[in-house]
């Protein structure tokens, strides 16, 4: 099976791992993921922030090639450059005007046809069938998944999982043997983009987002976004700084945590590369009352 | 050139559109003035002779509008009028009229707002179609007579 | 040739500030068959209606077309002037160039041109009118008041006492609504069930009303004067005349712990039960969902502890027939569901609960005993959160409307804390503070200066539990909207109050119409707040929009009046406006074949066999043949009629064309 | 005549950015519900909800003192204010309007610069390469800012975990994407 791939550019460089724990993931499940050719940069915060168009112009190129390439699903794993695939698909696809005016900007043939998958939907749509039946190490700790904003958010064009406390990579934790821990800070913000221009910003909003998770006995946090990942990973020591503790809890990529499930190797999945250092804990599941419960019902109200 | 100013009768029931047409006027809420409404008790009253009638006479586009299903005054009259609805769209295709110049809706007595979308988008619809100018040779005045069938 | 009078009005400057009013009077006095027309500044006020019963003597008017409003609105007012100056009401039209035309177009000459053609639309089908004479129907002087709440207590209470019968009908097993739950009520802080019961008490005892409970209303046929209603009577598992409300069998029963409704899901009823202590009528039901005996087919604990032998397992649904000449709708309101507020917690964490179930905390017959606990752990709460407008004017939840008392109820909450729990910190977040009402703004501020809740200006943007205690992320908009966080023990949102589970369903069987967001529409939002737009079907209490319990209580009694002024007649008039089938001289008889087509798509049964018979007595030909008394109008059976033997006064084939044909051919 | 019918007022500050935009700022009632959920409100010369109201004013003061303002760069674009409004007013859309009419009319406030440096190494790094190279935006934004020392620390270890790539990936269709820039930026001097 293939599927189109698009990996932008953090997974080039500083993610580098969550490439390679992808692509290792997908192997696994007899998928072969096929970059988009010469692809270029989404643009990121950067460009919506100084120039409306250069933020349509940059993702409609990487469309667009998708389009030629004959590509009908694009798996995008970085959530920012998810988040931006999909607003620009949208705005494109509400405003025909707009839309030629890109398409001559980017000079190349742009109908917006190509279905953009963020990794949890990519991995929903061709993994979780056959999921459970590979898991051979099951991923035996407590894991507060971590969605971010860009994931989610704005709902009204994503429409991905709920807004409020989302599911569905709690699900795939669950599901890969995990126990996902009910926490508070599933979708705060980490400071995104503000790692290097306002370093003290992301160390407060990464500092209360570590602290809750391990407040609440979390052994791991799971990301879905290289940006939450090095924010909650690279800026560890300002975190501990700003926290004035030690927290040594690793953060992982949600393909991490299925790709050790399903017997995948710590080398393979890059889990060296991460500057935290990646420490299983040595009993793996804690006293069940010290555990957040998850609240699976909810208070029956008037019938 | 001037621009086509089409001609569009509404034919409406009493309960749910044309009380959504006056909520229409009492929340100010402003649309296109090519529309004018007849109205009617039920849209279960509203025959094909009617709507014949009004192309025949120079219409280029027809609103039909009544109560959502479920909630016609008159318990079934809209759902008769949705069945000969669905039988005249092969009639007007025999015909040779474009089935969109009729616009069947649904608007509630407290969709004001609503009754300002149809009527701006059908204005909309009919300008892109553009005038109708076949009704004149349309049988139907040949068949009938110019007060169509009295029961006199 | 016609005398038709035409008359446009300006209405202040409603119309006459986008329409040329005396334009429109001056082309439309040139109009073929036009006597004389004109225009004045008001045509409903009483000089503009005797403009208008003069010109029809003066004139000897045989027409009259008046353009101004809607004809909802004045369509009466003026076919009565027209009545009182000797012509037929029925040769009076209106054309709508207010809110078909000055209210939603600009000044222009092209709105003018459109006033000028609705004028000429209704001239051409005035033209076509005939006189008619107004239909009498008897009445019966039964009313039904659907729902037993404070609003359907006091409508039925009202209407029995003008000496009329009245069937209540209760879907739940006990009246009393959502007041019985309340503690107390603002702003008097006077004990909700003292001035409820007793009026409770007095429906069940009154020789004039039957209570139906645990009962719904299936169907409703007929029309004003005349309904036939069905109500479903749900089978109580119970003989409810041997049943002397002992109450030994919920005690005995071992299903004690399914959620109690009445308690909001924070105490627990058995399977056989009574509502709530005061109950009416008090006497149990069985929960056929939760009964073990329903569900695994042993147990019937209650039936062998019964000293009258009451209990019936085999008891089923029974319909009623009721006859009734005008029914009053009193269903009330809901509370929004906890899925509403995913930011909020609600529905996750137990101590984030809504108004009602505050209310029960703070009730001394409430699972507390009026003691403030919380539900998680039943501590009492040192620090209290109040969430106004939970729900309500968020218009990207879908509640674009402000539910009207939650403002009040939450300064009575933060009171009725700061009472119950002296060393206790209240606090409200709000975003306006809506207390228009006698003594209301006194109230909020006695609960600010007295009772020293701390109202906080913001809206909250999330709620989560950390430790224990909830933490409430909100902001201080009047400190330049500071963040505030608060660390509570509990959360009380005041929920959106929202139209009544089912009232949809219920609209479409009683056939009355309701807004975007379910609640039940009036006739007219200021002249007619009780009546609905079909006749002899009146409106009560907050089932029409959210209303505290004076409001209700008040339209309650307004909807009484109208139900008792109805049946203050002997027989009804009615708008002639039906349906007719043409007759016509031997041999021919008649236009219509006899298919009875008509009779088939009749919603009313109105369409009646009548056979001709020769001067032997022999049926020669079977025709259809409208029953006046029964027939609405609709003219569902017109658009049928395959030889066009049937038509309908004031919507005829001669009146629609003609109007037609005045529209296009300008 | 036309079937339409706008209003006839001049054209207000509201008024041009819904035009701009499409976001109607008069749909803000003050809730504060934004502010409330904003990540770095308490950073914020003004947060969210105030800036609602100072842009509700209609006066050119207030747009003055919010294109001069910390609040437009300190917006991460979470898009939580949004997620949570009750009128669903696009708040993180009007941030990027504010912060490109402040560009736009150099205005921008001097404690952004960090901030503003760091997107334009980023636009640059895309310009000249296509794609971002990170390695070359931290120089290139410790150029700008002379921020020399910053980070220092990390960059050797994140080398060794194999994170920064000394060489940039130049990808082929480069010239397509410097294209793209060349075109939108004439079109912005225009």
């Amino acid at each position: 099976m293939k599927i189109g791939f698009y990996p932008g550019c953090s997974m080039k460089g500083g993610a580098r791992e969550y490439q390679e724990s992808v692509s290792a993931l997908a192997r696994v499940f007899d998928i072969e993921l096929v970059e988009i050719p010469d692809w270029n940069c989404c643009g990121a915060t950067a460009a919506h922030n100084l120039n409306k168009e250069l933020s349509l112009s940059l993702p409609a190129r990487i469309m667009a090639l998708a389009e030629r390439e004959g590509l009908t699903d694009i798996v995008v794993p970085c959530a920012a450059c998810y988040n931006r695939l999909s607003l620009v698909q949208h705005e494109l696809g509400a405003d025909a005007t707009l839309k030629s005016k890109v398409c001559s900007i980017i000079d190349l043939k742009y109908e917006g046809t190509t279905q953009i998958l963020n990794i949890i939907q990519f991995i929903d749509k061709y993994i979780t069938d056959k999921l459970e039946e590979k898991v051979v190490k099951p991923f035996n700790y407590n894991a507060a998944c971590y969605y971010g904003c860009l994931l989610v958010r704005p709902h009204a064009i994503l429409n991905f999982d709920r807004v409020e406390d989302p599911q569905s990579m709690d699900v795939l934790v669950t599901k890969a043997g995990g126990n996902a821990i009910d926490w508070a800070f599933k979708t705060e913000c980490c400071g995104a983009g503000m790692s290097v221009s306002r370093t003290d910003t992301v160390a407060r909003l990464s500092g209360e987002i570590m602290k809750d998770a391990n407040d609440r006995k979390a052994d791991f946090i799971i990301v879905a976004c290289p940006m939450c990942h090095s924010n909650l990973d690279m800026r560890r020591p300002e975190i501990n700084k700003y926290l004035g503790e030690n927290i040594t809890m690793p953060v992982l990529y949600i393909s991490q945590v299925l790709g050790l499930a399903v017997g995948l190797d710590a080398k393979t999945l890059g889990l060296n590369r991460h500057m935290t250092e990646v420490i299983f804990p040595e009993k793996p599941v804690k006293a069940a009352a010290d555990i957040p419960q998850k609240v699976v019902t909810t208070q029956k109200m008037e019938a | 050139m001037q621009e086509f100013e089409p001609k569009i009768v509404a034919f409406v029931c009493n309960w749910c559109t044309y009380a959504g047409a006056d909520l229409t006027g009492t929340s100010r809420i402003k649309y296109s003035a090519n529309v004018k409404i007849i109205r009617f008790p039920c849209t279960g009253r509203i025959d094909f002779m009617i709507l014949m009638k009004a192309f025949e006479n120079g219409a280029d586009g027809i609103i039909v509008s009544g109560c959502h299903p479920n909630d016609c005054h008159y318990s079934t009259g809209n759902f008769h009028a949705r069945r000969r609805w669905i039988v005249l769209r092969n009639l007007l295709n025999f015909a040779g009229i474009e089935t969109d110049r009729i616009q069947f809706s649904w608007v509630s007595a407290a969709e004001g707002f609503k009754w300002a979308d149809v009527v701006n988008n059908t204005v909309a619809a009919i300008k892109e179609i553009g005038p109708y100018e076949n009704y004149r040779k349309i049988a139907v005045s040949t068949l009938f007579n110019e007060e169509g069938a009295s029961n006199e | 040739m016609s005398r038709i009078g035409v008359f446009v009005c300006h209405c202040g400057e409603n119309i006459s500030a986008t329409v040329d009013c005396e334009k429109v009077a001056r082309i439309s006095g040139e109009l073929k068959g036009v006597e004389f027309s004109a225009d004045y500044k008001y045509m409903c006020s009483d000089p503009g209606q005797t403009m208008l019963k003069d010109a029809i003597r003066e004139h000897k008017l045989d027409g009259v077309v008046v353009a101004a409003c809607s004809p909802r609105m004045h369509e009466p007012t003026f076919r009565n002037a027209c009545a009182e100056a000797g012509l037929n009401p029925y040769l009076c039209e209106m054309s709508n160039i207010r809110e078909h035309c000055s209210w939603v177009h600009p000044k222009s000459d092209l709105t003018t041109d459109k006033a000028e053609s609705l004028v000429r639309v209704m001239v051409e089908k005035v033209k076509k009118n005939k006189a008619l004479n107004s239909i009498k129907v008897p009445v019966t002087r039964t009313a039904l008041v659907i729902g037993g709440g404070v609003a359907g207590i006091q409508a039925a209470l009202d209407i029995a006492n003008c000496g009329h019968k009245v069937v209540m009908v209760e879907k739940l097993p006990s009246i009393g609504g959502h007041m019985s739950q309340l503690s107390e009520t603002f702003p008097t802080l006077d004990c909700s069930q003292c001035i409820l019961t007793p009026r409770m008490v007095e429906v069940a005892q009154h020789p004039n009303i039957t209570l139906y409970t645990y009962a719904e209303v299936e169907s409703v046929d007929g029309f004003i004067g005349n309904f036939k209603v069905k109500v479903r009577k749900k089978s109580k598992s119970l003989d409810e005349h041997l049943c002397t409300g002992c109450g030994l069998c919920t005690t005995k029963c071992p299903q004690k712990k399914i959620p109690n409704e009445f308690e909001r899901g924070l105490g627990f009823r058995p399977a056989i039960y009574v509502p709530f202590p005061q109950a009416v009528p008090n006497k149990p039901v069985i929960d056929r969902e939760n009964c073990t005996y329903y569900i695994k087919g042993k147990c019937k604990v209650c039936e062998i502890v019964c000293p009258t032998k009451a209990i019936r397992f085999d008891q089923e649904d029974e319909i009623v027939e009721v006859d009734c000449g005008a029914i009053v709708l009193a269903t009330g309101f809901d509370v929004l569901k906890p899925d509403f507020f995913p930011e909020y917690g609600y529905g996750k964490y137990k101590d984030v609960i809504d108004g009602l179930q505050f209310e029960r905390l703070a009730s001394a017959s409430g699972p507390t005993q009026g003691m403030i606990r919380r539900p998680s752990d039943g501590e009492i709460p040192k620090k209290i959160v109040f969430v106004a407008c939970a729900g309500s004017r968020d218009p990207a939840k879908g509640i674009e409307y402000c539910s009207k008392i939650c403002c009040m109820y939450t300064a009575k909450h933060a009171m009725l804390y700061k009472h119950k729990v002296h060393d206790g910190t209240p606090y409200v977040f709000y975003m306006d503070i809506r207390a228009g009402g006698k003594n209301y703004e006194e109230f909020v501020r006695r609960a600010i200066v007295e009772d020293e809740t701390h109202y906080v200006r913001g809206r909250v943007s999330t709620i989560y539990e950390k430790n224990g205690k909830l933490i409430v992320k909100g902001v201080d908009t009047l400190m330049g909207a500071q963040p505030v966080e608060i660390e509570a023990d509990m959360v009380v949102l005041a929920t959106a109050g929202v139209a009544n589970k089912g009232s949809e369903e219920l609209a479409q069987t009683v056939h009355v119409s309701y807004d975007a967001h379910k609640f039940f529409a009036e006739a007219h939002p200021k002249l007619k707040p009780v009546e609905t737009n079909t006749a002899g079907i009146f409106l009560a209490g907050a089932c029409q929009a959210p209303k505290d319990i004076p409001e209700s209580v008040a339209a309650a009694s307004g909807a009484a009046v109208k139900v008792a002024a109805l049946f203050s007649n002997d027989l009804l008039t009615r708008e002639p406006l039906i349906a007719v089938v043409n007759r016509q001289a031997p041999p021919v008889y008649s236009s219509c074949v006899g298919c009875f087509l008509c009779q088939s798509v009749c919603p009313y049964q109105a369409i009646e066999r009548e056979e001709i018979k020769n001067r032997n007595g022999e049926v020669i030909r079977t025709l259809a043949k409208v029953n006046e008394g029964l027939c609405q109008g609709c003219g569902t059976c017109v658009a049928l009629c395959r030889t066009k033997a049937i038509d309908i006064y004031g919507y005829s084939n001669q009146q629609v064309y003609s109007e037609i044909m005045a529209l296009l051919n300008d | 005549m036309s079937a339409s019918h706008e209003n006839n007022h001049p054209l207000s500050q509201s008024g041009e950015i819904r035009i701009d935009t499409g976001v109607i700022i008069n749909k803000c009632y003050q809730c504060g519900k934004c502010s409330a959920g904003c990540p770095v409100a308490t950073e914020m010369d003004f947060p969210p909800s105030l800036v609602l109201r100072m842009l509700q004013t209609e006066e050119a003061v207030q747009m003055e003192k919010l294109l001069r303002s910390m609040s437009i760069w300190l917006c991460v674009s979470c898009e939580m204010c949004l997620t949570r409004c009750p009128m669903e007013i696009d708040i993180p859309t009007l941030m990027d309007y504010m912060r490109q009419k402040s560009v736009k009319a150099k205005k921008t406030n001097p404690k952004a610069n960090k901030i503003i440096a760091f997107h334009k190494s980023f636009l640059d790094s895309i310009n000249y390469t296509g794609r971002l190279y990170e390695m070359g935006l931290i120089v290139d934004y410790k150029m700008r800012t002379g921020a020399m020392m910053q980070d220092v620390a990390v960059a050797p270890k994140m080398f060794v975990k194999g994170k920064l790539n000394p060489i940039p990936e130049v990808i082929k269709g480069r010239k397509k994407v410097a294209a793209i820039f060349n075109r939108i930026h004439k079109e912005d001097k225009q």
